[in-house]
């Protein structure tokens, strides 16, 4: 059951989408122990493009894009994020790592530092960036989530929203050129969802490249450019928004979206 | 626009099976690799910890190996195993283990009345049961409020009359606090203490005497000095915590408490036990308890001590009742203050049911603790089971010389009923967390 | 008073060592025998007639003489040493010496130590809270010597030590230290040296403030040594209490006279106690004698006639 | 403005002692206090008459008498002429010289066997889950004599270290020539110096004025390194990269004071065999030795179950937020799990610290001699003063122990996580 | 933004107050500490009225009706329940809680006792009823709340909405002429408001003198015979809800109403 939490009008001509491309997985397979999480992932994403993965439960969205920053580690298969393929060579990790910002379910603010110095951490010891530099960048990009007066607080005093908020700032500190979000409203009452997505299509007007595991349907349809359904492990349907809410192929896309939708 | 014309459409005609993963992810040569050998500094360990574990077999095997354990005295063990495996063999004497080993358990009690520790010991499981599982009867409850006498009748022996007078005394309490609640819980608690008191002063003497005559029902007294060993140990921590928990609840609530001077007296006494070492307490239990008390008073080493142990625990339970009963939301507090509830009966009925149950891991900590510290009566002249009785023992000529054999029997019966309880109690914690979600 | 107390009560509470050989110790019963027991044994025996009814009250060199003042022992018969301090300030009354005892050293043979003035900065295990240890202090600094005490909580854990060579000397009371070598598996490789560094009267300690009943402890004392000195034995005794030639012998077993009332006792007393376990020859032969594994020879202990100190003042 | 509850004024009735919520918690504190004072009242009476029924008196007085008895190890002079108040002193800072020991080494020992057990080595994990297991589950005394009858069995007698005529050998020798173990104690090197500024005689014991020395130098060197390390995080803050400190820091802390102590003629004593004993060195006893081991294997086995807890509870999204924000695994360590979980580990760390105190009283069963063995033990003994010994020992512990406490409390309010 | 969660007609009919004053409260203040909560309060109160309390977060409606049955004290002024007054007599506090009964936002219902056990505990041990009858009691107010074979089982077992109704009918057990209901509804699900808002219309309809503050304006418009709007712990505004909703008279009324109505 999705309310309608999308209310701002989404500017698409403003969504730009290259020919670059920014990731490319080639037969990913992954297992946890016995257990094939991931079978057999083909996904080309280009620069500029915002893809919405969706699926049931247990399908493998999150395992997918932890994979994408190498949170986990996959076990066959290629994943080359703006060039560099992950192997386990460190300095290719790394390196990948600085490109991608990740946002999670529950934040994962680190609660013992002010928003300040949550957003200022990675710059300065990953990125040797002056700390002044790193405090102007993180209270522009704490403007830009509309939070700039929270920034000597500590996580514990904000509302969830608003740590959310913070931690795509967090992510956004590090320049990154691909943000990945793992259900980033899941954790989140109904009226906090709308100012984290509201951000969200903010930097999408802006070009990022966006991964999104998410169950806001309306965000899918205003914002994305594709729709990925996810089932056991596997794609099963990938298309546009349009086509993919109205017009599903695969029985499976059918059974969840008619689950999801309230149909 | 150039938004959608990008994205392939895809759809996935046959699914994909799960297949089994490549080779050098599963079976044991995946897990050695990733358990033992995933990176240089894990190799060093494991190589290590084979190294320690090594020595220490090579080292004691031989002496478990030839442990001996008929015979009547040291020399003749060492004869024995200078017979079996040599001159200049060392091994365990374990001879000394089974010869005393009753003194081990039980001290000084006449060797035809072990039955009754046993049983008592027995009958504490049942009376413990219901508390601790609460899928058992409710009913089961009743056993354990009255077991506690029953215990020290079956422990001490002697007529069962003077035991019925303390429950009676307990009795007469309660019906006057019943009666007395009425006019408010101070006046009921004041009136039953007093109660009790005051049966407890005039009606045993007499009355004992005269049911005594009437209906002898008695059992071979026991004295308290013939205690010792684990019964000494056990008896002293499960007594000590059994006794303290009333009190170890009242200091709890006192601290809780928004008056002043109660709050104040809580503190200070908890505090004050907390901050001084058990072994100084048993040093009042056994030297100054006597300039305390009405000059002539003078009873029982044991009991001064199970006295001081429980003034012990209690502040050690308080602390643990406190987390409990910080951890209930104000809202049950306040859900029985708007139903015309007062202070006690909220505490009784609503609040402390709750706040013991979360308490209980704390509870068995606690006892486990106790329980290791009962070794301390050693310094009081006690025969607890790790110094004084080896000690005792070693007093005989044959067992001059036992050391490690006592240390290993002793600390391995403490090692399997500590460890036991403390999985226990860890359990709890998990069920209990499960349960609180 | 005590006396009435104890008949009250039916049982004398005997304050004794928590474990010591030959003097004290509980066997795998839990029954309780040696040189110091006998005594509790005899004291009952002459008040109760029964020298069973004893309660043994195991102390430490802590807590012995708190639970005496207290009134939670009637009697101490734990190897304690009579001392001016202990018999005022700490409220005791010693009822006499049952032990004449020194203080002394056992040393390993290999050592080739032969006097305690060669021990010039050794280490020496001693046991804490006793007397040993001033003497031992004094001893070193009277003679210019220094050494390094190895403090100790109990005769066992001493022992250990002293086995393991943890000190190269061990001190305390020569008895003590008798007994200990007697229990070694090679007793012949350790000597115990001449000198006695100090005078350890033991004997048995009650309430100061009662005469009565120190009288009681003095008295059955004094009957167990003169027992010994007139050749009564708990073997002829039942003989000699018919009546004999001898009015000492008659006065002490109460055939003539009347010495137990004066006490409050019976008038047969002193024969209960001697049967209890004999006279004072047949307690120390019996328990810490050359013909027991302790093996303590007379020596101090003898009777005066035979050159030792064991005097008993007349009976009459 | 009037008050809703002075409105109906009817005077004061008795009742409302006890059905006026105003007046009802003032009557319980007052018959709280009768009651507590009254028990208090009874048992100062009792103690008055039961010591003149046994005609003592309460009196500190003994403090000034001569103690008469030796202590193997004293941290101020001492000898058996000086006061028993002197040796109750010599007994206090044993005790405390060995919590302050034991804790430290309770301490690594924890964070060892506590991260080690959350190590991915199976084996390692499990044999450190045995050691916490072992030594939690069994009394401490246990360990302490245990560790008591190890030293004293498996360590050789000091003329071991004897050159046997025979053979032209010792059966042990010393380990660099300078430590020897023995069965009695260990002996270690000792230090002294060719000149000495002084010495200061204080009340308490004569402070050598080239410790003092030394002291001041040290604490002066961690200043500067402090400033130094300071800088570099100014540095840090200004450009970015952080310059390279260690090898200054290592010089700051390490050259003032090399060439203060080779000016002061900085010498070590190795002990050597004279007579029976080691001298020359200093022999710490196996008292000691067990005293400690055994309390901080027993302490370190609890810390590490702390440690371990502290670092469960850290949720594993904090590290996955630091590892997507590129921070590698050391530094994720040190700047976002550890000053966490410190939080977490600090208070019980610190009651396990106030345990160890406390259990340190058990010196006695190894005849080490803290406050316990001279004012509570030899003190009493001889004097008979057991009221005003315990008393004054258990007011003793009782400090030590608020202030551990109220050093936790402190420390608590400081780094308390802000909430809303 | 209130749904339509009322669907079951309201028989307004039934609904009669009487003359007769159930609660008085006059000029009443209360302070937390140097903060002026409730500021000059005046309420009368007629048995049979159903009194809606409205108002921003923070403004002192849970404050006002906990005041009510004391579980907060109040510094000044009267507050006068069914002709007792509220004073430190404890005599006064057992008489006026026995007549009120209250519901919380969060249930607090008793975990370790069964629902018959939390409807009979209070009857058993406050008023002294015979366990058998207050069973019986118990039994006929769960089945009026509708759930009368839930009673062995534990609140931990029941949904929100059970739960709530449950903790009315607890408060019912104890026979109070007056209830009071702090948020009722506000830590549901939507899907069992519903159901909560029924029972609650009911006991309107038996004629039961009620305060509610609740954010559910559909309920206010069928059931209150009066709403009242608090900011900054002073009543700004009664009136019928008719005119309340539909002419509201001060400017924080109206701004309040178009917040929560979404207009
Ligand atoms: N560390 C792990 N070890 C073993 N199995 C795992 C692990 N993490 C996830 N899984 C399993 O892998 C499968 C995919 O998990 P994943 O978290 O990717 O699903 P998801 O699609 O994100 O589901 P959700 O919508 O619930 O977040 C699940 O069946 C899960 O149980
Ligand atoms: N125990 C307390 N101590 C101090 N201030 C308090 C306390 N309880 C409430 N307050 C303050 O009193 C004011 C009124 O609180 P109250 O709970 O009555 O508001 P409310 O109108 O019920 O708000 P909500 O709609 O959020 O429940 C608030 O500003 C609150 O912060
Ligand atoms: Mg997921
Ligand atoms: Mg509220």
């Amino acid at each position: 059951m999705s309310e309608p939490h999308i209310e701002r009008p989404v500017d698409r001509s403003k969504l730009q989408v290259s020919d670059e491309v920014a990731i490319q997985i080639e037969n990913m397979n992954k297992w946890y122990g016995q257990f094939h999480v991931l079978r057999d992932v083909n996904l080309t994403v280009n620069r500029g493009e915002r893809i919405v993965i969706a699926g049931p439960s247990g399908s493998g969205k999150s395992t997918l894009i932890r994979c994408i920053n190498r949170l986990e580690e996959h076990q066959s298969g290629k994943i080359i994020v703006d060039g560099t393929e992950l192997t386990s060579d460190l300095k290719n990790i790394d390196k990948v790592r600085s490109e991608v910002g990740m946002v999670f379910q529950h934040f994962n603010l680190f609660p013992h530092l002010t928003i300040l110095e949550n957003c200022t951490l990675a710059p300065i010891w990953v990125r040797k960036v002056p700390k002044k530099e790193a405090e102007e960048t993180a209270m522009h990009f704490l403007e830009k989530v509309k939070i700039p007066e929270q920034a000597h607080k500590y996580p514990g005093m904000l509302s969830g929203g608003q740590q959310q908020r913070v931690a795509i700032a967090r992510s956004l500190c590090m320049r990154p050129r691909i943000m990945l979000f793992d259900e980033p409203t899941s954790a989140l009452d109904p009226e906090m969802i709308k100012e984290v997505l509201d951000t969200m299509i903010e930097l999408a007007e802006e070009g990022m490249t966006m991964l999104c595991v998410t169950h806001e349907m309306g965000f899918a349809q205003a914002v994305a450019n594709r729709v990925i359904f996810m089932a056991d492990g596997q794609i099963i349907e990938q298309n546009n928004p349009f086509d993919f809410f109205n017009n599903p192929q695969s029985e499976r896309t059918k059974q969840f979206l008619s689950q999801i939708l309230g149909h | 626009m150039s938004d959608t014309s990008h994205s392939a459409v895809f759809v996935r005609k046959t699914m994909l099976p799960p297949e089994p993963a490549p080779a050098r992810q599963t079976g044991l040569s995946k897990w050695v690799r990733e358990n033992l050998f995933s990176s240089w500094l894990n190799t060093i360990l494991t190589l290590a910890g084979i190294a320690v574990i090594w020595g220490l077999a090579s080292h004691f095997y031989p002496w478990f190996r030839h442990g001996v354990w008929n015979a009547a005295s040291l020399p003749e063990c060492r004869q024995i195993i200078a017979a079996r495996w040599g001159e200049g063999a060392t091994g365990a004497c374990w001879a000394v283990i089974h010869a005393r080993w009753t003194q081990f358990i039980f001290g000084f009690y006449p060797p035809e009345l072990f039955w009754r520790p046993v049983l008592t010991f027995g009958l504490m499981l049942v009376a413990v049961a219901p508390v601790l599982f609460t899928q058992l009867p409710r009913g089961m409850l009743k056993f354990s409020v009255v077991f506690p006498l029953l215990a020290i009748w079956l422990l001490w022996g002697g007529s069962i009359w003077p035991v019925v007078m303390i429950a009676a005394g307990f009795a007469v309490g309660y019906l006057v606090a019943r009666i007395l609640a009425h006019w408010g819980m101070i006046l009921a608690i004041l009136g039953a203490v007093v109660a009790a008191v005051l049966f407890w002063i005039f009606v045993p003497g007499p009355v004992d005497e005269i049911l005594g005559r009437v209906a002898p029902i008695a059992l071979e007294p026991v004295a308290s000095r013939q205690f010792g060993g684990f019964l000494l140990a056990i008896t002293l921590g499960a007594g000590g915590i059994a006794m303290s928990l009333p009190l170890g609840i009242l200091l709890a609530l006192g601290r809780q408490s928004d008056m002043f001077l109660i709050k104040t007296f809580s503190v200070m006494f908890i505090e004050f036990i907390r901050g001084v070492p058990l072994i100084t307490l048993l040093f009042v239990a056994s030297l100054l308890l006597n300039y305390f008390l009405p000059p002539g008073t003078n009873f029982d080493i044991i009991l001064r001590v199970m006295i001081l142990v429980t003034l012990f625990s209690a502040a050690y339970i308080a602390e643990v009742i406190r987390g409990g009963l910080a951890a209930l939301p104000r809202g049950q507090y306040e859900a029985a203050d708007a139903l015309g509830l007062d202070y006690w009966k909220a505490q009784r009925l609503v609040i402390l049911p709750q706040a013991l149950k979360i308490s209980i891991p704390g509870i068995v900590s606690t006892f486990i603790g106790m329980f290791k510290d009962t070794t301390l009566v050693t310094f009081v002249g006690l025969f607890e089971p790790l110094k004084s009785i080896p000690d005792s023992i070693r007093a005989d000529i044959s067992w001059k010389g036992t050391y490690w054999e006592h240390f290993i029997f002793v600390g391995a019966i403490f090692f399997i009923l500590n460890f036991s309880m403390s999985r226990y109690s860890m359990y709890l914690e998990r069920k209990l967390k499960r349960d609180h979600r | 008073t005590t006396l009435e107390d104890v008949k009250a009560r039916g049982v004398l509470n005997c304050g004794v060592n928590t474990g010591l050989v030959g003097f004290a110790a509980p066997d795998a019963n839990g029954n309780w025998s040696g040189f110091d027991v006998a005594l509790c044994k005899a004291v009952a025996a002459a008040v109760l007639g029964d020298p069973s009814k004893v309660k043994y009250v195991p102390t430490t060199g802590q807590t012995r003489f708190t639970a005496l003042t207290s009134g939670e022992v009637d009697m101490l018969a734990r190897n304690s040493t009579w001392t001016f301090s202990r018999d005022t300030d700490l409220k005791m009354d010693f009822a006499g010496v049952n032990y004449y005892d020194g203080q002394g050293f056992m040393v390993r043979k290999d050592s080739g130590i032969t006097s305690a003035k060669e021990l010039d900065g050794a280490s020496v295990c001693i046991q804490t809270g006793t007397t040993t240890e001033m003497n031992l202090a004094d001893y070193f600094k009277s003679n210019n010597m220094t050494y390094q005490p190895i403090a100790v909580d109990s005769n066992a854990e001493g022992e250990q030590q002293y086995l393991a060579g943890a000190c190269d000397a061990y001190t305390t009371d020569a008895s003590g230290l008798a007994a200990t070598r007697a229990a070694y598996a090679d007793p012949e490789n350790h000597i115990i040296l001449p000198e006695i560094i100090s005078k350890e009267p033991l004997g048995p300690a009650v309430r100061h403030g009662d005469s009565q009943w120190g009288d009681i402890v003095r008295w059955t004392l004094f009957a167990l040594i003169a027992a010994e000195e007139y050749g009564v034995t708990s073997a002829n005794i039942d003989e000699l209490a018919k009546g004999t030639e001898n009015p000492e012998i008659n006065r002490l077993l109460g055939v003539e006279g009347d010495l137990g009332p004066m006490t409050g006792l019976e008038k047969d007393w002193a024969v209960k106690a001697i049967k209890a376990g004999g006279n004072y020859g047949e307690i120390f032969a019996a328990t810490i004698g050359e013909s027991t594994p302790i093996g303590l020879a007379r020596g101090l202990n003898a009777q005066w006639t035979q050159g030792g100190l064991m005097y008993a003042p007349p009976f009459r | 403005m009037t008050s809703a509850s002075d409105a109906p004024d009817r005077g004061f009735r008795l009742s409302q002692l006890i059905y006026d919520t105003r007046y009802r918690s003032l009557t319980i504190q007052v018959i709280t206090l009768i009651v507590v004072m009254g028990a208090a009242g009874w048992l100062v009476d009792n103690t008055i008459q039961n010591l003149r029924v046994l005609g003592k008196d309460f009196n500190f007085g003994f403090l000034d008498n001569r103690a008469g008895y030796d202590i193997a190890q004293y941290l101020i002079p001492y000898t058996n002429d000086d006061t028993h108040a002197r040796a109750m002193l010599v007994g206090l800072l044993n005790t405390i010289w060995v919590s302050l020991l034991g804790c430290a080494t309770a301490t690594v020992i924890g964070i060892f066997v506590g991260v080690l057990r959350l190590s991915k080595n199976w084996l390692v994990a499990r044999l450190m889950t045995v050691y916490v297991e072992t030594f939690r589950n069994v009394p401490v005394l246990l360990w302490i004599l245990v560790a008591m009858a190890v030293l004293t069995e498996i360590t050789p007698a000091p003329n071991a270290y004897k050159v046997n005529p025979a053979t032209g050998e010792a059966s042990a020798s010393m380990i660099l020539d300078s430590i020897a173990f023995t069965n009695r104690y260990t002996a270690i090197p000792s230090v002294s110096f060719e000149r000495s500024l002084g010495v200061i005689d204080t009340a308490l014991a004569p402070v050598s004025l080239n410790v003092l020395a030394i002291v001041l130098v040290l604490a002066g060197a961690i200043w500067v390194n402090r400033r130094l390390l300071a800088h570099a995080s100014a540095v840090q803050d200004a450009t970015g990269a952080r310059p390279v400190t260690w090898w200054k820091s290592l010089l700051i802390l390490l050259g003032p004071l090399a060439l203060l102590l080779a000016a002061l003629g900085f010498q070590l004593h190795g002990p050597t065999l004279k007579g029976f004993n080691f001298t020359g060195g200093t022999n710490v006893s196996n008292a000691f030795v067990a005293l400690w081991a055994g309390l901080s294997l027993y302490t370190g086995a609890f810390i590490a179950e702390i440690v371990r807890a502290g670092i469960l509870a850290i949720s594993k999204g904090q590290t996955e937020a630091a590892f997507a924000l590129g921070l590698r695994p050391g530094k994720t360590m040190r700047l976002v799990i550890l000053p966490q979980a410190l939080r977490v580990i600090v208070p019980p760390l610190i009651s396990q610290f106030l345990n160890l105190t406390k259990n340190s009283s058990l010196a006695i069963a190894v005849g080490y001699m803290d406050l316990r063995g001279t004012l509570g033990g030899i003190t009493l003994n001889q004097t008979g003063r057991e009221l005003e010994a315990i008393l004054l020992m258990m007011l003793i512990y009782l400090a030590i122990s608020l202030v551990i406490s109220g050093v936790m409390n402190l420390y608590n309010h400081k780094v308390r996580l802000k909430e809303r």
